[in-house]
């Protein structure tokens, strides 16, 4: 349950049991080719993968440089990459006998993909939400609603997601029995950043197919947004092995350089949160402190511990984008290529477009478009016509 | 288990092993010169060890009551360095008792673990309990308790299963029994199936074996110490304690507040 | 240009010349080999086609009946069917050397999916929009700026889809020069019905292939709903020939006895609107009446003239479903499948559900969900909190 | 060109074949009876053939003036039936210049095209323009026209190109010159090439060919009646009548507000 010295299980011996329940069964399950066929045949009958891979001519052509590819997983059934993750826990929940699952959310995308999962799979499902995004996303809580969960809203703490999810877990504890908690990134205590990379890596494997078949060859670097980390590890893993550059973009917020960020590779130090060490954002006392970016889903005061791994090892490069970058790169996006991205995954844009014009014409570069915009309109139509 | 056979500071300053009342306290809640006296008034009360939180962000094993506590501690300023010398005030004014400091991992971490074993040293802390190190990752831990001859306590909860004897065999200073699945607060019912759960943990361990969480009438002290070598009693001395905020806050009001304290705490425990 | 008695050309004579040029372009890209692998290569890559086949268990079960099989056009670029035939229309514009193209818009959606492939293909876009609608739908008018696109607001009549569509017409007419009209659904001036068909077939066409392979049968029926009924005709179309019932849907608002609903095969008659010949909802002038749903996408006095000649051979059975009932059924679906449809698609969705109960579990059906239901969260919102 | 041998009305009435001036007004706007009057008017300041418009909720082919007065009249309540009805009034008051009705297609079906011609030829209307039938759709409606003595009205635009001969060769009453493309409305300039466009048309035309669309300004009619046999005035004249709306509703206000149209349109086309 380790990626080098970060992972682990940092957690109230209470959880130990469903912990290990959940490993064992998840060993099985993979080895299992019924589980394995399940989970694919959901994935394409039920979410639409393969998600396209777009070839971004316009943008190429604007821009000079390096082609540009796009993963699309902005496609995919509830418009993001978190069900690839939900289905797969889902599924597996099912196969142990789970009726309920726990899940958290902050903007709530990963509460309407476990919310969702839930229905399609006939399972009850409690999302955790902060009181204060609850008042931010009203609409994504009517979703969950509609799909049949229960919002319990969250007072504790700052009344977001780091709260949202110390609350799953509290509850998870006193009621693992029968509960299956499904968390919604690379984070947590072993052997989720492990199984969630797995039910992610999909989009890296699906990426390796359609380059190959587009071009015959590999890309020269690889982009993706990082928050908790999921769409991008699920990018990455596949081409850990391979000489592809991969790059994960954390969100600066308002500049690593204030104290309104999400950079926690870039400005954060070594701990543990949620149950796992890794890199987080803290005081010197070790209190964690409120992460702030314009996106819900990066805004996120640690990080996988996989990313903390491959961080240290140098396998990959993270870097950090402003909030004005992003959202330049998510216009810029929309107006050439016709592609609302998610603002999440625009930060992962904005790095490439920077870095691409100092490529050449022959190499090419692939960046993970993790979700679509819709669910930013009111931010983005907020905060552009402010700058009006 | 590899206990040391020097006698640790912990077993020296505990008078019993039997009928054992742990309260729990939140350093700096509602103040650092309140936490130092209510230690006293525990003691009075009839305390046989005391349990010292430190107060964190993001205290994952704890319910409201407590949480709450952290949170005013917290604006206080109160951290673990702070909390840790809050000890040698409590022990200048005749706190014999030992003293178990809690507190989560990571504020740990960044104190560093070498200079937090050398420091609950210095300051007279016999022991140490980590509520997020489950046994699997307490090694280093273990290896800095046994070099500076701090105890560091364990949990067993009803569902470590195959686990409960291993956590039991290794187990230093007390044991703490996790009563039920759930973090800590007040409860109605305790669970049903305790009695054979302690009776199993109780065969294993060589050190005494508390029960904690949830335990809020003194009908379910009783109870609990029928099966088991004490109570651990949290939430609900923060909440007494809590009743008396303001009082305790206030130099003056302080000693008439404690007084009430201690009775309301002598009525759940006696 | 004509189905039976319905289509032809009943536009101003300045039209035929540009009729006739888009007819002419058309047949020759048609039979292009080049043209139909690019728009088939752009639905793959960057719509994201094939659509998914979605087995509904969940519903199937708790329904009793018939199997119900979902087509999921809600997962396209953009949220619904609308895509398949901007970008096919797009692509003919780029072909015929137009360079800038026009829409017309209700609630949005086509004007969203216009200027999404006018971005892509580097065209620029006028979309004509009703003030009325561009009060209600906010979000989609910043979405469509956001794309690149001029929104141009319509004053006259009831400012709503109708108008837009008259003065979208009316521009064209002065800018036919260098200016495509792309027209969103199978109705106007033939070409337009035959072509926004052709380019919608691969519903139908993709239906057919997945459920031959899921069941080695085609189904008993299909549902779709029905506005101008493009999403309809492309999932029937390939069905003509063969042993299936088709069944469409129109909206019948606050029900076909009052005078809010768009039922226009139920309550309409003969005429002529937006230059063909077909069923529509006026008065006993020969006036055009407003139609009334809670679905803007179904909120048109007209249908495409297909349909009215498909009604008028009995091939196609055409029914109604109240604002209630579809609205029940969207939740029902949201519930049991996780699939939060758009309303319109609901209207589908309610006439199946009325109808599978009496079917046998060795029969199924396919029920077009020509959408996904985010657009229309606020309006539901408002309705299911209103009813509380 | 299948002309009947017998004159129709239109002929007989149509006073010459050269410097036509043809009005535009919509029946109803600003009420019934001011149109009765303004056509009175209209023939007094020079009209040749009075288009009288129907007005319809869907308009395609006509620009926002057009649009209004529509929209205006059909808030009084007219529709195709009345509009015919008041024909025969204009004809008792002495109204002899040909009258064509300009209606769209869609009240002509719901009315029923062989009632609608007969009621055309039983109500003084000599002829019918459809603007939304092309010569491909006009086949129905040619038939009822040439059994009832009724001219069909023809449009011809600068693209129509290799229909121009088409339409030209088999036109009756007069030609509609769509003088640019667009819908009706005034225009600061008019298209450049319109003189070679409308030599061609002439060129195979056996009726008058008029010029409308954008024609809004003396110096226009002047110019447009160079090159054709006549100019179609529409939105400048519902223009001029809309500025004296109030006045033409108010019975014992028209007289004056009609003697100070007659002036303006005397100014636009003298």
């Amino acid at each position: 349950g380790r990626f080098g010295e970060y992972g682990g299980q940092f957690v109230p011996e209470t959880l130990m049991a469903p912990l290990k329940e959940i490993d064992e069964s998840l060993q099985a399950a993979m080895e299992d080719p019924s589980f394995i066929e399940a989970y694919h045949q959901a994935l394409k009958d039920y979410s639409g993968r393969p998600t396209s891979f777009t070839y971004a001519d316009q943008l190429s052509e604007y821009l000079g440089g390096a082609k540009i590819y796009l993963k699309r997983e902005d496609l995919n059934h509830t418009g993001a990459h978190k069900l690839n993750n939900a289905l797969g826990q889902a599924l597996l929940a099912k196969r142990m006998g789970k009726e309920k699952i726990i899940a958290e959310t902050g903007a709530g995308q990963h509460g309407v993909a476990s919310a969702t999962v839930a229905a399609k799979l006939g399972l009850e499902s409690k999302v955790f939400m902060g009181e204060k995004d609850i008042e931010r996303q009203q609409l994504n809580v009517f979703r969950m609603k509609l799909l049949g969960a229960e919002v319990i809203p969250v007072s504790s703490g700052n009344k977001t997601l780091k709260d949202a999810t110390n609350e799953a877990i509290r509850f998870w504890v006193a009621n693992c029995e029968d509960h299956y908690y499904l968390i919604g990134s690379v984070v947590g205590p072993h052997p989720y950043p492990k199984m969630v990379r797995d039910f992610q890596r999909v989009i890296g494997d699906e990426t390796k197919d359609q380059i190959l078949a587009e071009q015959g060859s590999l890309p020269n670097r690889i982009y993706a947004c990082v928050g908790g980390g999921s769409n991008a590890i699920g990018m990455f893993y596949p081409f850990l092995e391979d000489e592809v550059e991969l790059v994960g973009v954390e969100a600066a917020g308002k500049g690593v350089d204030t104290p309104e960020h999400a950079a926690t590779i870039t400005k954060g130090s070594d701990g543990i949160i949620h149950g796992s060490k890794t890199y987080l954002m803290q005081d010197e006392h070790g209190q964690i402190t409120e992460p702030y970016s314009i996106s819900a889903g990066l805004d996120y005061p640690g990080i996988g511990p996989e990313h903390a791994y491959l961080h240290a090892s140098k396998r990959v490069r993270y870097e950090s984008v402003t909030d004005d970058e992003a959202l330049d790169a998510l216009q810029l996006l929309s107006r050439k290529e016709g592609i609302i991205p998610a603002i999440e995954s625009a930060h992962a844009l904005a790095q490439a477009f920077k870095e691409v014009k100092d490529m050449d014409a022959n190499q090419s570069i692939v960046i993970n478009v993790s979700g679509r915009g819709d669910k930013d309109m009111s931010t983005i139509m907020n905060v552009l016509q402010e700058g009006e | 288990m590899s206990k040391s056979t020097v006698q640790t500071s912990f077993e020296q300053r505990l008078q019993k092993e039997k009928d054992l009342f742990i309260p729990f306290i939140m350093s700096g809640d509602p103040s650092p010169a309140a936490t130092v006296e209510l230690a006293l008034t525990l003691q009075e009360s009839g305390a046989d060890i005391l349990e010292l939180g430190v107060p964190y962000s993001d205290p994952l094993a704890d319910g409201p009551t407590i949480q709450e506590a952290a949170g005013r501690a917290l604006q206080h300023g109160m951290n673990l360095k702070e909390s840790i010398e809050l000890v040698p005030k409590m022990r200048s004014k005749g706190l014999e008792i030992p003293v178990v400091l809690f507190t989560y991992y990571n504020p740990v971490l960044q104190y560093g673990l070498e200079q937090l074993f050398q420091d609950l040293r210095e300051h007279d802390i016999d022991a140490l309990l980590v509520p997020d190190i489950p046994l699997e990752e307490s090694v280093e831990l273990k290896e800095y308790a046994h070099e500076f001859g701090v105890e560091l306590i364990s949990l067993v909860a009803p569902n470590s299963e195959a686990r409960i004897r291993k956590i039991a065999e290794q187990a230093t200073g007390f044991l703490y029994c996790v009563s039920s699945l759930g973090v800590t607060g007040e409860r109605k019912e305790l669970s049903q199936d305790i009695s054979s759960f302690l009776e199993k943990v109780k065969s294993y361990s060589s050190v005494p074996v508390a029960v904690g969480f949830g335990i809020s009438t003194n009908e379910q002290v009783h109870l609990m110490k029928q099966y088991s070598d004490g109570v651990i009693i949290g939430s609900k001395i923060i909440k007494v304690i809590n009743g008396y905020h303001d009082e305790l806050v206030s130099e003056s009001a302080r000693p008439s507040a404690l007084k009430k304290v201690k009775q309301e705490i002598v009525e759940l425990v006696q």
